[in-house]
């Protein structure tokens, strides 16, 4: 009879620590987002909440879960409770929308700029000196030089890279597809390590010494710069690059249920704002609003650069084609 | 108090463990339960404890059918093979154990306690050991304080199971005299099991011989080692010498000669099987000898001088007992002494 | 004999199986029913093609064929571990016994960032070892650092009770036949320990194929050279491939069922020979 | 498994030694030595070294502000929760699963000695996914449960169930090979002296397993706060919220704060520490009654 007794009174416990944390959520937002953007989210966290607290006199409390984009998809329809996605990439949130019918399939046509409050782009960082002297996609694949990028399969990051060196390759005067593919895969033969996000495989480049190039966003690259050492490394921005545009948009299902929409739209909102934006050119996105990308502009170097939509008619179709089991990745891998 | 089992039928698995038992033990008396091991002695005594269920049968304690009743209300003690002493307690606590598990209202005061513990340890001789460990005491302490810890609770009946297997022969001597003497001393009904027959003769009243489940014989231990009821009682208690033969014109046809039995109730030419007790054989020097068995000294120990090696004697049973091969009480038997040859 | 079919002396018995067999229902065997049954959606020839697709296969070849390494390793010096434990004094003895276990206790997530700070190219070893082109983070053979490391426990902890357990006399009777040390060990002592030796061996192994946590700093995670196959079922995962995941996870389950009953049978077999010496 | 091993006392290795027929040449014995200590600093003492040297690389200011952090602390406050409600329900399912094995015969009790070991053997990934399966919105009782507002995943009851699953058999393990040896008498004893069963559980039982239960529930205890890969799956990884110490480790690190990473990883490896001192003090201490009775064999009655 104790140990029922026993059990049942640490049940009960249990239940109620889950329970409490559900009732604590309702004047909180969870924000679940991809690897880089710690750094982005904990400004501008501070900076809705304050907004938030002068515009309703609600005190808002912004808890932030960071992990691989997929990885943060996916537990967000296995029920992660999270009121705004900011994910790396369109094709996630689509899983969101497709697989935990969370959200409508329209989406992306609720905000503005395809839903992308910022953009971003894939740079080089090499180390001090620029030693393998790389300057462009070219220099990649190059035998006897050494490249970091994480795992397309599992990081959205690693995607827009792959997709930047496919454009790339295609683009080139005699390219094709052959040739892209063949490019593609010369270059992740000389990927030593493939970390599971972005952030790993920064981590890997900058800290443990491994690889002459990281293929990275380039607000992680200046990030990664700036943090550890302007000293130790260099940012090369290759002639051409894809645009990434990394999707915000609210979980209806979770804040109509929570009662929380306006505030988690209140917050999305905000991210277009010029205060919004402002974090973001500080924390190295490349802001939509004109006139603040023009503030930011001598940050970043200038270069050409293809939409997805372009080269590989959105991100529903580049999935498919590329990154799906048996796809042209897995191809490419299994001929390492 | 008496203890009766009546029927009792207990298998386990195909192996059956007793087979239709039905004994008395009587009131005061030191019952030794003897037999070799997996005859069911052991059994037997746990299901009288109620630490067991027979399939069948019942157990009367002091005449009332206690069968159904759990170990706790039949207010015995219960000796173990190996002690069973609580290793964490001391033995002062050991003993205390049974007094202080009582029930709230039926619990002595603890001083009550204290000086029935300090009285039981006085009669086992240990009470200078109180505040020791069961593993600091030596094998025989353990068991005189295993007993102290069955007598504390006042038992009705005393069940001891092997209670000296697992000391050495020694110790094993010295405690069972000692055992006899506390019976003497309490003269509660007590049943101990063994399988040291030795022992089952010198400490019983009456002695209980199993095999294989059954009861063999039941009587004081003078009688069954003068009188045994069976050749397992023969071969069981003390040496015996067995001569495998024919009956004819009252004797024992045996391949070395044969050997005077007397009247008897076998057919002439049926099987027997004579047991001589080896003190119970004459050693006939005389060569002219006809009777009795052929033999020839091999071998001369230092007990008599009145032996040679390679000497020719005739061996001559004083008194022999015939039972039929397979038989297992059936076979008749007789009484002869040296002069009726 | 037993406790007796009709009625038990001891109570609780009811109870307590009672509890046991609910709480291991709810806690382990109905969640992994719900493994298989996940994997049941799919046909015997969808569910063949995911097992064996050369990615999981090659993560197969990397997360049985390290762990195997890792294990022989281990009974090697797990073996010489509790030799020298059990056998000889020295100072810092008692220190060096307690340590042993630190694999048990460390967790796995602390065990990988440290290998990792110890063996990257930049590392405490890693910036000696990479000069002599020995790369041991981010290749498999640092999967084999990480997965000894978790494994040594296992033989150390098995071998040495059986070895403290021996007597002199069987030495003692090889050296009076004339029989030198090695062939002592040889034939007399290695006979007596391998079923320990086995026991810890496989359990060594079954700990480290499913390792995760301390493997997952340290590999480099390439596909088709340093992946593993817990690794690849959070890929699929994170692709939103649950049945695939499922697949994978029901193949190395039954892998763990079957090293589970090797196991108890070694142990059988070494507590039986144990009893016989 | 396999864990419940006494340590041997530096003395005893001298009987060993001190025997012509059990001792090897000096040059054996030194390259032995220095094989087993060379393997002992290269895998277990330069990792543990390795931790506290990176924690404090950036000194103590910087550790401890790594540890008052808030996220750090309600990882700590999670961690210790977890601790406390997985623990306490496998140490009793142990006490009662060793009960049943232990003290009664029944058929299938090999099988389910079996069972119980399985979580050792089930990869922790593979843990975590089940309870995904089973509780994630898209398994089979993630909808129910998210109708009536009950979390189980990315909350507290999931960290909790994924390490129980993973500790499940750390108790049970220890006590029912002890009970096992030690039979039944001592409890029958305890009975016919007219003890009720509860009374003989915790009077003559418990006391008799009491430093095996102390082992196993430290090593599950060490499990329960170390788990990293079961609890990897279920977390969510919200900050503050869903982090456990493992967990928080792994987010430092990914966060190119190494410093505060093995900060709070000492912290773990702090507790390691104490888990083999107390595992250690539990041998001594165990086999101390035992010892005192070998020595007292020779004592005649």
């Amino acid at each position: 009879m104790k140990i029922i007794h026993l059990t049942r009174t640490l049940l009960v416990l249990a239940l109620t620590v889950g329970a409490s944390s559900a009732t604590l959520a309702q004047a909180t937002l969870l924000n679940v987002s991809y690897d880089p953007t710690r750094e982005l989210y904990q400004d501008f966290n501070a900076a809705f909440a304050k907004y938030w607290k002068d515009q309703s006199g609600e005190t808002v409390t912004i808890q932030q879960s960071h992990g691989g984009s997929g990885k943060q998809a996916r537990s967000v329809i296995d029920g992660l409770e999270a009121d705004v996605v900011t994910l790396a990439l369109a094709y996630d949130i689509d899983a969101i929308a497709e697989k935990g019918k969370l959200i409508p399939q329209d989406w992306q046509k609720r905000l503005p700029n395809n839903s992308s409050p910022y953009t971003s782009t894939i740079v080089f960082l090499v180390r001090k000196g620029n030693p393998k002297g790389i300057k462009d996609w070219d220099d990649l694949v190059k035998p006897g030089v050494s490249v970091v990028t994480p795992n397309p399969k599992t990081s959205g990051g690693a995607r827009w890279n792959y997709l930047a060196a496919w454009g790339y390759a295609l683009k080139k005067p005699d390219g094709d597809e052959a040739k892209a593919r063949e490019f593609v895969g010369r270059l992740y033969k000389n990927v030593p390590v493939l970390d599971s996000g972005a952030r790993g495989s920064t981590t890997t480049f900058v800290e443990r010494g491994i690889g002459d190039v990281l293929i990275a966003w380039e607000n992680e690259a200046y990030l990664a710069r700036k943090e550890l050492g302007p000293d130790q490394f260099e940012i090369v921005t290759p002639s051409l690059s894809i645009l990434a545009e990394p999707p915000v948009t609210v979980v209806d299902r979770v804040v109509d249920k929570k009662g929380a929409r306006k505030v988690a739209e209140a917050y999305l909102e905000y991210l277009y704002s010029p205060e919004g934006q402002n974090i973001a050119g500080k924390n190295f996105y490349r802001p939509r609003d004109p006139q603040i990308a023009a503030q930011y502009a001598g940050r970043f170097a200038k270069v050409t650069l293809f939409t997805i939509d372009e080269v590989f008619g959105g991100w529903q179709k580049a999935q498919k084609t590329h990154f799906d089991d048996g796809g042209v990745y897995d191809q490419i891998a299994v001929q390492h | 108090m008496s203890i009766r089992v009546q029927n009792i039928i207990k298998q386990f698995g195909s192996f059956v463990a007793l087979d239709d038992v039905t004994l008395d033990f009587p009131t005061g008396k030191l019952v030794g339960l003897l037999g070799p091991s997996g005859c069911g002695k052991t059994t037997l005594l746990r299901i009288i404890a109620g630490l067991e269920s027979a399939d069948r049968g019942q157990v009367f304690l002091d005449g009332a059918d206690a069968s159904n009743a759990h170990v706790r209300e039949r207010q015995v003690g219960f000796v173990f093979q190996h002690y069973a002493l609580f290793r964490h307690m001391t033995v002062f606590d050991n003993v205390a154990f049974g007094l202080r598990v009582k029930p709230r209202g039926q619990r002595p005061a603890e001083s009550v306690i204290h000086s029935r513990v300090r009285e039981l340890l006085d009669l086992v001789q240990l009470s200078a050991l109180a505040r020791r460990y069961p593993t600091q005491l030596s094998g025989g302490q353990r068991q005189r304080i295993a007993l102290a810890r069955a007598l504390a609770v006042e038992p009705r009946v005393l069940l001891l199971d092997e209670p000296f297997g697992a000391l050495d022969a020694k110790v094993r001597k010295e405690l069972r005299r000692w055992l006899r003497k506390l019976h003497d001393v309490l003269h509660i009904t007590s049943i101990f099991v063994t399988h040291d027959q030795e022992e089952a003769l010198e400490v019983s009243d009456r002695v209980v011989l199993m095999n294989h489940g059954r009861v063999e014989q039941v009587g004081a231990p003078q009688e069954v080692y003068e009188q045994p009821a069976s050749p397992f009682v023969y071969s069981f208690l003390g040496a015996v010498n067995l001569f495998h033969g024919r009956i004819q014109d009252h004797h024992l046809h045996v391949s070395e000669g044969r050997l005077p039995v007397g009247h008897n109730g076998f057919q002439p030419g049926a099987e027997a099987l004579g047991f001589v007790r080896p003190h119970e054989l004459d050693i006939e020097t005389d060569p002219a000898a006809t009777a009795g068995i052929a033999a020839r000294v091999e071998r001369v120990l230092a007990f008599g001088p009145t032996l040679t090696n390679g000497q020719r004697v005739r061996l001559k049973p004083a008194r022999i007992r015939l039972f039929a091969p397979e038989s297992q009480p059936a076979g008749s038997l007789i009484g002869m002494d040296g002069d009726g040859i | 004999m037993s406790a007796g079919q009709s009625r038990r002396v001891l109570p609780g018995f009811p109870l307590a199986l009672g509890y046991t067999l609910v709480y291991l229902a709810l806690i382990v065997l109905i969640p992994l029913g719900a493994v298989f049954l996940k994997s049941a959606t799919l046909s015997w020839e969808q569910f063949w093609t995911v097992i064996s697709a050369p990615r999981v296969l090659a993560s197969y070849r990397v997360s049985f064929g390290v762990s195997l390494l890792a294990a022989a390793i281990n009974a090697v010096f797990g073996l010489i571990f509790a030799w020298v434990l059990v056998r000889y004094s020295f100072p810092g003895k008692r220190i060096v016994d307690a340590l042993v276990d630190l694999p048990f206790a460390l967790p796995t997530a602390v065990a990988g960032i440290a290998l990792t700070a110890i063996y990257a190219g930049n590392g405490w070893l890693g910036q000696w070892l990479e000069p002599l082109g020995l790369k041991v983070a981010f290749t498999p053979l640092g999967i084999l650092v990480a997965l000894t490391f978790i494994g040594l426990p296992f033989v150390v902890r098995t071998v040495q009770p059986v070895l403290e357990d021996l007597d002199t006399e069987l030495e003692e009777a090889a050296a009076s036949l004339g029989a030198d040390r090695w062939q002592t060990f040889q034939r007399v002592l290695l006979p007596v320990l391998l079923p320990a030796l086995l026991t810890g061996f496989a359990l060594a192994f079954a700990r480290a194929v499913g390792e995760y946590g301390s493997v997952i700093f340290i590999a480099g995670n390439v596909p088709m050279v340093s992946e593993i196959t817990p690794l690849l079922i959070i890929t699929k995962l994170e692709q939103y491939d649950y049945v695939g995941a499922t697949a994978i996870a029901v193949v190395m389950l039954v892998v763990s069922f079957v090293l589970l009953f090797l196991i108890n049978g070694l142990q059988l077999w070494a507590n039986r020979s144990r009893a016989r010496t | 498994m396999g864990a419940a091993v006494a340590t041997p006392w530096t003395a005893r290795a001298r009987r060993f030694e001190e025997n012509v027929a059990t001792r090897e040449p000096a040059w054996v014995k030194g390259v032995l030595i220095t094989i087993a200590l060379a393997f002992f600093g290269l895998f277990l003492l330069l990792p543990l070294m390795t931790v506290f040297a990176e924690a404090f690389r950036k000194g103590w200011q910087v550790y401890f502000a790594a540890l008052v952090e808030p996220d750090a602390l309600s990882a700590i406050a999670l961690t210790l929760l977890v601790a406390a409600i997985a623990v306490p329900l496998n140490l009793v399912f142990g006490v009662a699963a060793a009960w049943a094995i232990a003290k009664f015969d029944f058929r299938g009790k090999q099988l389910l000695t079996t069972l119980i070991d399985l979580p050792f053997s089930v990869s922790p990934v593979i843990a975590g996914l089940m309870f995904v399966l089973l509780f994630g919105m898209q398994g089979w009782f993630g909808p129910w449960l998210m109708a009536h507002d009950v979390k189980i995943i990315f909350a507290v009851p999931g960290l909790v169930l994924a390490t129980i699953f993973v500790t499940f058999p750390f108790v049970a393990r220890e006590l029912i090979p002890l009970m096992e040896a030690q039979g039944r008498e001592e409890e029958e004893a305890a009975i016919v002296l007219g003890a009720s069963g509860w009374q003989t559980f915790w009077r003559v039982t418990l006391p008799n397993v009491k430093w095996g239960l102390l082992y196993g529930v430290i090593l599950c205890n060490a499990r329960a706060m170390g788990e990293f890969g079961a609890v990897s799956v279920v977390s969510g990884h919200i900050r503050g919220r869903t982090n456990t110490l493992p967990l928080q480790v792994e987010i430092l690190y990914n966060e190119y704060n190494f410093a505060a990473a093995f900060a709070v990883a000492s912290l773990l490896a702090l507790l390691a520490l104490l888990t083999l001192v107390i595992k250690s003090l539990v041998e001594w201490r165990g086999r101390q009654p035992l010892n005192a009775g070998e020595e007292s064999q020779g004592v005649p009655a």
